[in-house]
């Protein structure tokens, strides 16, 4: 590949070098420095430039920075002119590095030959041949099938196909047609509005999973984060969160309160809850819908249904109204049962438009662009033609049926007279056609999309194509339709128009490249108003009696957080981040209430057979109070038949349980009912998690909010009084001494500290941060085996810790979490024990790890009682080896700055230091001190709800300083007088606290 | 040494028992032999994969980082003890007996270190690199920490290898000069040799039992400091479980336990073997068993404090380790431990079982056993049971790898202790003789 | 005239004429030293498969010097301990677990070991160095195999005029077998 | 395509302002040093290189500082190797006086022709593990001190190491110039 050869220039201290070399002190082979014929503008071997374009991962379009050395891209950061995602990203965003550079995409457009193997073709062959087949399907069903394509790709499919009077059909596994529905039925206009979490005073989700891939997560998550922290500029007040949802999802987790509604009945508490405002006069109603508590469900009604107390939905009620801000989302599993979903987004409609939000929280106008998304009726009727051999052509790009509608799409497909794919992996749909004309990576290409109304986002190529052989699907459209020039052409005379709106009098070009600098133009859509439907409240009232699902055992199936609907099961990086909630990679699992479990003798690891009309899965069970006794739930994504080494055979296909058949409002039913059979066989659960609850060792503080509220600047709720104030004294006397008999050489004089505070109250536990580590410090994937070993290399985990349940002594059950990593402790208990001083003290602080003087004694990883130390059981960036990291060409996202460690040596967090020495040295170069935020490591880069602030500790002036001293603060284990430079801001929730 | 018949308790028979030793010993010793070797012969293969592959292959998980090689380290390390113990301890304390059995034990400490020696080299991360653990100048101009109990260990280790061989081959020079004169062929020129041309001269004696006596006055200490540092290795560590101060006499204890016991294992089948009923006697094996129980109820009492403090202390981290030994997903090794190493050396008490033989052979070797898991109960369980980080712990299963390797040092510490047997005097017999009524010319008449 | 070559007279020394009496008897042994000694002979050399006691009593000899070698041994061992520790932690300061760079307590350890490692050594040399090569005229002394079994000697350097007297000097004191080297 | 921050911009800015003033002298051999000829390139130290570049004829003779063709080490950790570019930019005047000079200068014109650049054989390697920021170096040391490290290439036909690069003959260097010793300052 020579062109790679060219792009790694000067890559001695790359990672391709690097990881030859790993850390071992041989003398290192013989290098050739390849130079440039012509230098690349903007490109400075050894620093690192930036570009601007926006993530494809899912239909969020959050806005993205390309970080890139020597010509590759090395780590996708957020970009904070997005104002989708405020310079957040989460870990889909960052691991679409390892889309890019996957092992397994297809390097070459390719047909099935005669016995149905791949036979490689050159670009004029296949362009010539989709022509032909193009020719002869006139007339006879042209169908194009894409993911959601909200930009000039997908009006360049539009016209393409009226010209050839075929169809578009775009399909989104989750595509959120109750939301749209509902609102149609409520609103009159299927729009999907813009919620501003951030302004909300107090959050009902139904359901929605809007942390995880509920239309705009990182954008939501932010702004809940801005609304639910303990004082985010308010005066110590915080909004309060309710999740009503079968079960504890990771957006459940930060929930002051969870009412696991029975499955189905969520909309008659929404009723209610209106019902109570009108009736009670809480909030000042628009007059349309007053009046019409008549016609609404009262809380007694409902409270049977939902299963719980009256008064509890009078309570909600009067504080939603009360709150002034009240914002009900519904979305997720909620709306997914089944016909009649839609019944809940229209309720919830109803109580955000007596509660008087809508046109406040609830804003119309900046609208979702998933309202452009087909429904899965569309594929569904498109599935009926193709299998009544009404198909001749069939066109597939950014989408994945033949995964996601396993059976029926697969069988159709068969009937399909010719079958071409655009896709950039050989997933299942792909497989199965004749003819792939590989795309480009969405970073190596020209693109556009409109996340929401008013947001233009840009996509620009950041390199050079890693697989030269690979063309832009614009391109080909253009060419196979006969248009002339290039996709980029089109994409620019697209933008022309934008340019007469939003030009302000600036040439095309100046707008151009201010629109590809700033990564898109992004401007405030006209806020719409929107009525209420008459007659909804009336259609609503009377479902009354008809509310709750029968099934005895109801399977919902969700989407997982790192896979989505599967598309991201072929990243090493989201295969191996643990669940946020159930903290299991690589496989899929069956969530369990602990009842169920004991009524059938159920243990963690125990294969269940799970049933359903029309399919079968073997699950692992794993047993969690974070699910109602009669419901159990399964993450998508697993399961592919094709899709990659890394996805390929592994575990279960939730979509085979699923119904083919749409629901009354065009949707799919991701829940079912099953029968489940115990198999007997057992399997070993890749999970990280140790001890499900805290056992009260104070590694998670929690604050009710009453409490919190009183706390006065220098009080400290959680100061470790372990010693009388006369032993302190001494003690402090001889830790000083110590420090004087200490401050030699290097250590004389004025050093900083390195520090890091964690607001608890911020933190979801969305693990963005863990993958945003995994790509900064090149940690390695160990893969599924070694996970159920424990030898993951996570320098950050996220711990997730139940409170209440059964063994919280009958409280109701919680999850508190908390980000753990190296602490880079004052007296740090791993340093005195390295006999090499591999492990020891920097005068600014940090633990250092010198991984070349390590000699793997590992004595280090025992005493450190955080446990935050990862060795290198193995040489996983040994090429070819069996526990190889990062096949060719994946070894290209190697971060150049930092080592690739060698088999036995010991690793570990150290606050980025490689980002440390980088500002120093520049800092150097310009003559001045670092300042207060010019270093952030990486994990506090990526969390979405801005949970981590890092610093200098000796700067009186920095944030850092100031939020060591919060009341909230404290140190885990402090105890043992480990000194650590990170601050944790206890948690804060509204009500009781229950001790784990 | 009453219960030797006069007419045999002369220096004639104990050189010529002894030096019959040096002479073919039979089918049963090579078949050990063969055996010692096969086993070594497995732990190298498996030695090799580790060094190729990487110590993943071993069972280790998260906050599991020390497990069976550790374990067999300590176990060898307090094999080693009783060696010096007999021949320095008791030397002092002038106990008559000793002097059939010490020859035994010192060899058998000499070998044990070798072996236990290995395996901080073999468990850490990169073993071509164990040398930096050594204070050497280099070209970095890098040194070692010295505040690091495993750099304690390398010094008390090392010391205690080089200070016990030496004792070993101080002792054998007046017998191999012995033997020496008794043999015949290559067997006496390798032995005039190795005897330093000792001729037993007043000048020779006057200076060599002073110099055995300094160096038994300098070994007692070492071996008292020997297992205090290696146990420090755990007890300087932060770990619940590992952080007693305890430790130190807890381990030499354990250690002289677990050393008796297997002077006790190889003795017997030595005997027979070689044919030494006569020198050593069951006067030997229950002095040896007495030792025993003395040193196993003193490892029964630790078990008892560690397991009060625990309770006691009330810290909840050190209460859940405990608890997690007794009642954890190990709970068989914990007990195991206690049950051999607490209860069944109880049965000591009675001299029926004192004295007989095939008894003593049973219990040493579970003895063994129990110390084994002594061992491992304290490294594994206590890491596996991470009381501070809950979320942080979890299980461990040994494989193939560690238990290769373990066999392999078995192997490798048999075939050098049953090779020295073979070709060296495995009973001192200058100090055999010592313990003889001397030749007085009455007794010459009386005859 | 020959030149001799001087390691020759090192190496394979003429042997020393003089009377070799071997003694089934312990009690004999002492009585024959005590007459030798009485009988104003200092340089003899005493053979025991064993060391006794009543040999080293008739012989009345000085304590070994070898504990001089041990006490400056162990001295020296611990010296180097201390600078060892002490000389390598300053010289490339580092900082661990917030402890001193030079911290005494762990080093004592060291120090420790070191002692009884080079006292021991130094003991052993001590030993060879007197016990073996001091032993003066050793080598060229006759010697008798049974003396490292279950027999007694002693070897008394006589001209061969006086020889006669020393020989009924031994066998009076009950000497088994007594002859000429 | 744009970048976020100014620093490329700067450091080329940098690199020119010194290169400028040295382009003018390139030429006039206005040192005392001349080059010798090379008749038997197989004798020299180092590697031998595809192109047979002379350091002592660029460096040495005609005085081009370093910075003109290595003109990132100011800005960056790496200091750079020139593009064909930069070569071509003289060699499309220069051709060279004696025939293997001419030789040589082909071989650079074919390479800017072809678009295939030569592969250079590397003379001074660091581990992948150790981290060296040229451009703090040449910050404290001045553009003058390369020669501390790389020898005085001016008078190397062609380049050899002579210093050992180990991290001995670095620490010394920081012992004596009294600046830190922290390990974690070159190694992560």
């Amino acid at each position: 590949m020579d062109r790679r050869r060219f792009l790694t220039v000067l890559g001695a201290t790359g990672g391709a070098a690097a990881a030859a070399s790993a850390c071992d002190i041989h003398a290192e082979p013989t290098e050739h420095l390849v130079s440039y014929t012509v230098p690349p503008e903007n490109q400075v071997p050894g620093i690192a430039t930036y570009y601007a374009t926006t993530c494809r991962e899912c239909a969020a379009g959050c806005g993205l920075h390309a970080k890139v050395r020597e010509g590759r891209v090395v780590k996708l950061e957020g970009n904070p002119e997005s104002p989708i995602n405020q310079g957040r990203l989460c870990s889909r965003g960052q691991a679409g590095l390892q889309g890019l550079y996957n092992p397994d995409r297809v390097t070459d457009p390719m047909a099935r030959g005669p016995n149905g193997e791949w036979q490689k073709l050159s670009w004029e062959d296949a362009i010539g041949r989709l022509q032909a087949k193009v020719k002869e399907a006139r007339g006879k069903g042209i169908a194009f099938v894409t993911g959601l394509e909200s930009g000039s790709f997908g009006e360049l499919v539009d016209t393409w196909m009226k010209e050839l009077g075929g169809r578009h059909v775009t399909y989104e596994p989750f595509a959120f047609e109750a939301l749209r529905e509902g609102n149609r039925l409520a609103f009159g206009t299927p729009a999907i509005p813009w919620y501003d979490f951030a302004n909300a005073r107090y959050i009902v989700s139904f359901g929605a999973d809007f942390m995880e891939t509920w239309l705009s997560p990182v954008g939501y998550q932010n702004g809940f984060t801005r609304a639910h922290a303990f004082e985010g500029g308010r005066d110590g007040s915080m909004a309060k969160f309710v999740s009503v949802a079968p079960r504890l999802s990771l957006t459940g987790m930060s929930a002051d309160e969870w009412i696991a509604a029975k499955p189905g009945t969520e909309f008659m508490l929404a009723l209610a809850m209106a019902q109570v405002i009108l009736a009670e006069r809480l909030a000042p109603t628009p007059a349309d819908a007053r009046g019409l508590e008549r016609l609404l469900p009262a809380p007694q009604q409902a409270a049977a249904f939902v299963g719980m107390e009256a008064r509890d939905i009078r309570r909600l009620s009067r504080e939603f109204a009360a709150s002034k801000g009240g914002l009900a989302v519904a979305g997720g599993v909620a709306t997914q049962y089944g016909s009649g979903a839609q019944v809940l987004v229209a309720s919830v409609n109803l109580l955000n438009y007596v509660a008087g939000q809508v046109g406040k929280t609830v804003k119309f106008g900046p609208n979702h662009a998933l309202e452009a998304a087909g429904s899965f009726k569309q594929l569904t009727d498109l599935v009926g033609d193709m299998s009544a051999g009404k198909v001749a052509l069939l066109l597939v790009h950014g989408a994945n049926p033949a995964h996601s509608l396993p059976a029926a799409f697969s069988q159709a497909l068969g009937r399909v007279g010719y079958r071409v794919s655009f896709s950039s992996y050989l997933d299942e749909t792909a497989a199965a056609s004749d003819l792939i004309l590989p795309d480009l990576h969405p970073l190596e290409q020209w693109n556009d999309s409109r996340p929401r109304a008013g947001v233009y986002a840009l996509q620009q190529p950041v390199m050079q194509p890693v697989f030269p052989n690979t063309r832009h699907a614009g391109d080909v459209l253009l060419q196979a339709a006969g248009k002339t020039g290039t996709f980029k052409d089109y994409l620019q005379t697209q933008w022309r128009t934008l340019h007469q709106r939003y030009g302000r009098g600036r040439g095309f070009d100046d707008f151009w490249s201010e629109a590809v600098q700033h990564g898109g133009v992004y401007a405030d859509a006209p806020a719409q108003s929107a009525r209420l439907v008459p007659g909804i409240a009336q259609l609503l009232g009377g479902l009354g009696g008809s509310a709750g699902l029968s099934e005895q055992h109801l399977l919902i199936v969700f989407p997982s957080i790192a896979l989505h609907d599967g598309r991201g099961a072929n990243k090493p990086w989201l295969q191996e981040l643990p669940d946020p909630v159930s903290k299991i990679t690589w496989h899929g699992w069956v969530e369990v209430h602990p009842e169920t479990a004991a009524k059938s003798q159920l243990a963690n690891g125990d294969v269940l057979l799970l049933e359903s009309a029309y399919g079968t899965v073997r699950a692992p069970v794993w047993i969690t109070p974070g699910v109602r006794p009669d419901v159990f739930a399964i993450p998508s994504g697993q399961g592919h038949k094709a899709y990659g080494r890394y996805a390929k055979d592994r575990s279960f296909n939730a979509f085979e349980l699923l119904s083919d058949k749409p629901t009354d409002f065009g949707g799919r039913a991701f829940a079912v009912g099953v029968t489940v059979k115990k198999t007997g066989e057992h399997r070993r659960l890749a999970t990280v998690e140790g001890d499900a609850r805290e056992q009260g060792r104070g590694i998670v503080e929690v604050l009710p909010l009453a409490k919190a509220r009183q706390l006065k600047r220098g009080a400290h709720p959680f100061a470790e009084e372990e010693a009388p104030a006369y032993a302190r004294k001494a003690l402090d006397a001889w830790a000083e001494t110590q420090h004087e008999k200490a401050s030699l050489g290097n250590y004389a004089g004025e050093h900083p500290r390195w520090a890091m505070a964690i607001d608890l109250a911020k933190c979801t536990g969305c693990s963005a941060c863990v993958t945003a580590c995994y790509a900064e410090n090149n940690l390695a994937t160990v893969g599924e085996e070694l996970v159920s070993r424990r030898r993951q290399m996570s320098w950050l985990r996220i711990e997730r810790y139940y409170t209440g349940g059964e063994e919280g002594g009958g409280h109701p059950v919680r999850a508190v979490v908390t980000p753990m990593l190296c602490q880079q402790c004052g007296n740090a208990p791993c340093e005195p024990v390295c006999p090499v001083y591999a492990a020891y003290h920097t005068p600014d602080g940090l633990n250092g790890q010198v991984y070349n003087r390590c000699v793997g004694t590992r004595y280090c990883a025992n005493n450190c009682p955080y446990k935050v130390r990862y060795f290198n059981w193995y040489n996983y960036a040994e090429q070819g080896g069996e526990w190889e990291s990062w096949p060719d060409p994946l070894n290209m996202l190697l971060n150049p700055d930092v080592t690739v460690r060698e088999k036995g040596v010991m690793e570990k967090c150290t606050f980025c230091v490689q980002r440390i020495r980088g500002a120093q040295n520049r800092a150097r170069l310009e003559d001045r001190n670092v300042q207060d935020g010019e270093i952030t490591p990486s994990c506090a880069q990526a969390c979405p709800s801005e949970a981590i602030v890092f610093g200098d500790l000796h700067d009186k002036t920095s944030r850092v300083a100031a939020l060591a001293q919060d009341p909230r603060g404290y140190h885990v284990l402090a105890g043992l007088n480990t000194q650590p430079a990170i601050t944790y801001l206890a948690k804060v929730v509204h009500g009781a606290v229950v001790e784990g | 040494m009453a219960e030797t018949p006069a007419s045999r308790a002369t220096y004639d028979f104990v050189t010529r028992t002894i030096a019959r030793t040096l002479g073919n010993p039979g089918k049963g010793y090579f078949a050990l032999l063969a055996t010692a070797v096969a086993l070594l012969g497995v732990g190298v293969v498996c030695l090799l994969f580790l060094l190729r592959y990487g110590l993943g292959l071993a069972g280790y998980s998260h906050p599991v980082y020390w497990a069976v090689y550790i374990t067999c380290f300590v176990f060898w390390v307090g094999i080693a003890h009783s060696g010096t113990l007999i021949s320095a301890i008791l030397f002092l304390f002038r106990s008559g007996w000793r002097t059939a059995v010490y020859r035994t034990a010192e060899a058998m400490t000499v070998f044990a270190v070798m072996t236990a020696g290995l395996f901080p080299l073999i468990h850490i991360g990169r073993q071509w690199y164990f040398y930096w653990l050594i204070p050497y100048p280099n070209e970095r101009g890098l040194w070692p920490n010295f505040k690091s109990p495993l750099i304690w260990d390398e010094f008390a280790i090392g010391t205690y290898f080089t200070v016990s061989t030496v004792f070993l081959i101080m002792g054998l020079i007046p017998d191999i000069a012995a033997v020496r004169d008794v043999a015949t062929g290559w067997r006496k020129k390798l032995y005039a040799i190795t005897s330093l041309g000792w001729r037993g001269t007043n000048e020779q004696w006057r200076h060599y039992s002073r110099g055995y006596l300094y160096l038994a006055a300098l070994a007692t200490p070492l071996v008292l400091s020997v297992h205090s540092v290696v146990s420090w290795d755990f007890a300087m560590a932060i770990v619940p479980g590992w952080h007693a101060t305890i430790f130190a006499p807890y381990f030499v204890a354990g250690a002289i336990y677990s050393g008796v016991a297997m002077v006790i294992t190889l003795l017997v089948p030595i005997r027979k073997l070689f044919h030494l009923e006569d020198l050593i006697t069951v006067h030997h094996f229950e002095n040896l068993a007495k030792l025993c129980l003395l040193t196993g109820m003193i490892v029964g009492y630790a078990y008892c404090v560690e397991y009060f403090t625990a309770w006691f202390g009330g810290h909840a981290a050190e209460r859940a380790a405990f608890w997690y030994r007794a009642f954890g997903p190990f709970w068989w090794a914990s007990w195991t431990m206690i049950i051999c190493n607490a209860f069944l050396p109880l049965l000591l008490w009675r001299k029926n079982i004192r004295t007989n033989i095939q008894a003593l052979f049973v219990i040493s070797i579970f003895v063994n056993i129990g110390m084994w898991f002594e061992r491992f109960v304290i490294i594994v369980e206590s890491l596996a049971g991470e009381p501070f980080e809950r979320f942080a712990n979890a299980t461990y299963n040994p494989t193939w790898a560690d238990w290769g390797i373990m066999a392999g040092s078995f192997g490798w510490f048999f075939m050098w202790f049953l090779l020295f047997v073979k070709n060296f005097p495995a009973v001192s017999i200058s100090e055999v003789k010592e313990v003889l009524p001397a030749p007085q010319r009455g007794k010459a008449r009386a005859s | 005239m020959k030149f001799a070559n001087p390691l020759t007279a090192i190496f394979h020394p003429p042997p020393t004429p003089g009377v070799l009496a071997v003694f089934g008897h312990l009690d004999a042994t002492v009585d024959a030293i005590g007459q030798l000694r009485r009988g104003g002979h200092t340089d003899f050399t005493v053979y025991s498969p064993i060391p006794r006691h009543e040999i080293e009593d008739a012989l009345e000899q000085p304590v070994s010097p070898v504990r001089m070698f041990t006490l400056i041994g162990g001295i020296a061992g611990c010296a180097i301990g201390a600078w060892l520790t002490l000389y390598m932690s300053y010289d490339w300061p580092l900082v661990v677990g917030g402890k001193p760079i030079g911290s005494i307590p762990p080093y004592v350890v060291i120090m420790f070991e070191m002692t009884i490692l080079f006292g021991a050594l130094s003991t052993i040399l001590g030993i060879v160095f007197n016990a073996l090569f001091a032993a003066r005229r050793l080598g060229t002394v006759a010697y008798d195999p049974r003396f490292t079994n279950d027999k007694f000697g002693i070897f008394v350097p006589s001209e061969p005029a006086r020889a006669g007297q020393v020989e009924s000097l031994l066998s009076g004191a009950g000497a088994e077998e007594v002859r000429r080297a | 395509m744009t970048k976020r921050s100014g620093r490329v911009g700067a450091g080329v800015a940098i690199a020119l302002s010194i290169a400028f003033p040295a382009a003018a002298q390139t030429g006039q051999s206005a040192s005392g040093y001349k080059a010798p000829v090379i008749s038997d390139t197989g004798r020299l130290p180092g590697p031998r290189q595809p192109i047979f570049f002379r350091h002592d004829i660029h460096a040495g003779q005609d005085q081009i500082p370093c910075l003109y063709c290595h003109n990132t080490v100011t800005i960056s950790s790496e200091p750079g190797i020139p593009a064909v570019q930069t070569c071509f930019g003289c060699h499309q005047m220069i051709g060279g006086s004696t025939p293997s000079h001419q030789a040589e200068i082909k071989k650079v014109r074919e390479a800017w022709a072809t678009r295939q650049p030569p592969a250079w054989t590397r003379v001074h390697a660091l581990p992948g593990f150790v981290r060296f920021p040229h451009q703090r170096h040449i910050k404290i040391l001045g553009t003058e001190s390369c020669i501390t490290c790389h020898g005085d290439v001016r008078t190397m036909p062609q380049v050899y190491q002579v210093a050992t690069l180990k991290m001995g003959w670095c620490v010394n260097c920081h012992v004596q110039r009294n600046v830190t010793r922290d390990c974690t300052v070159c190694h992560y």
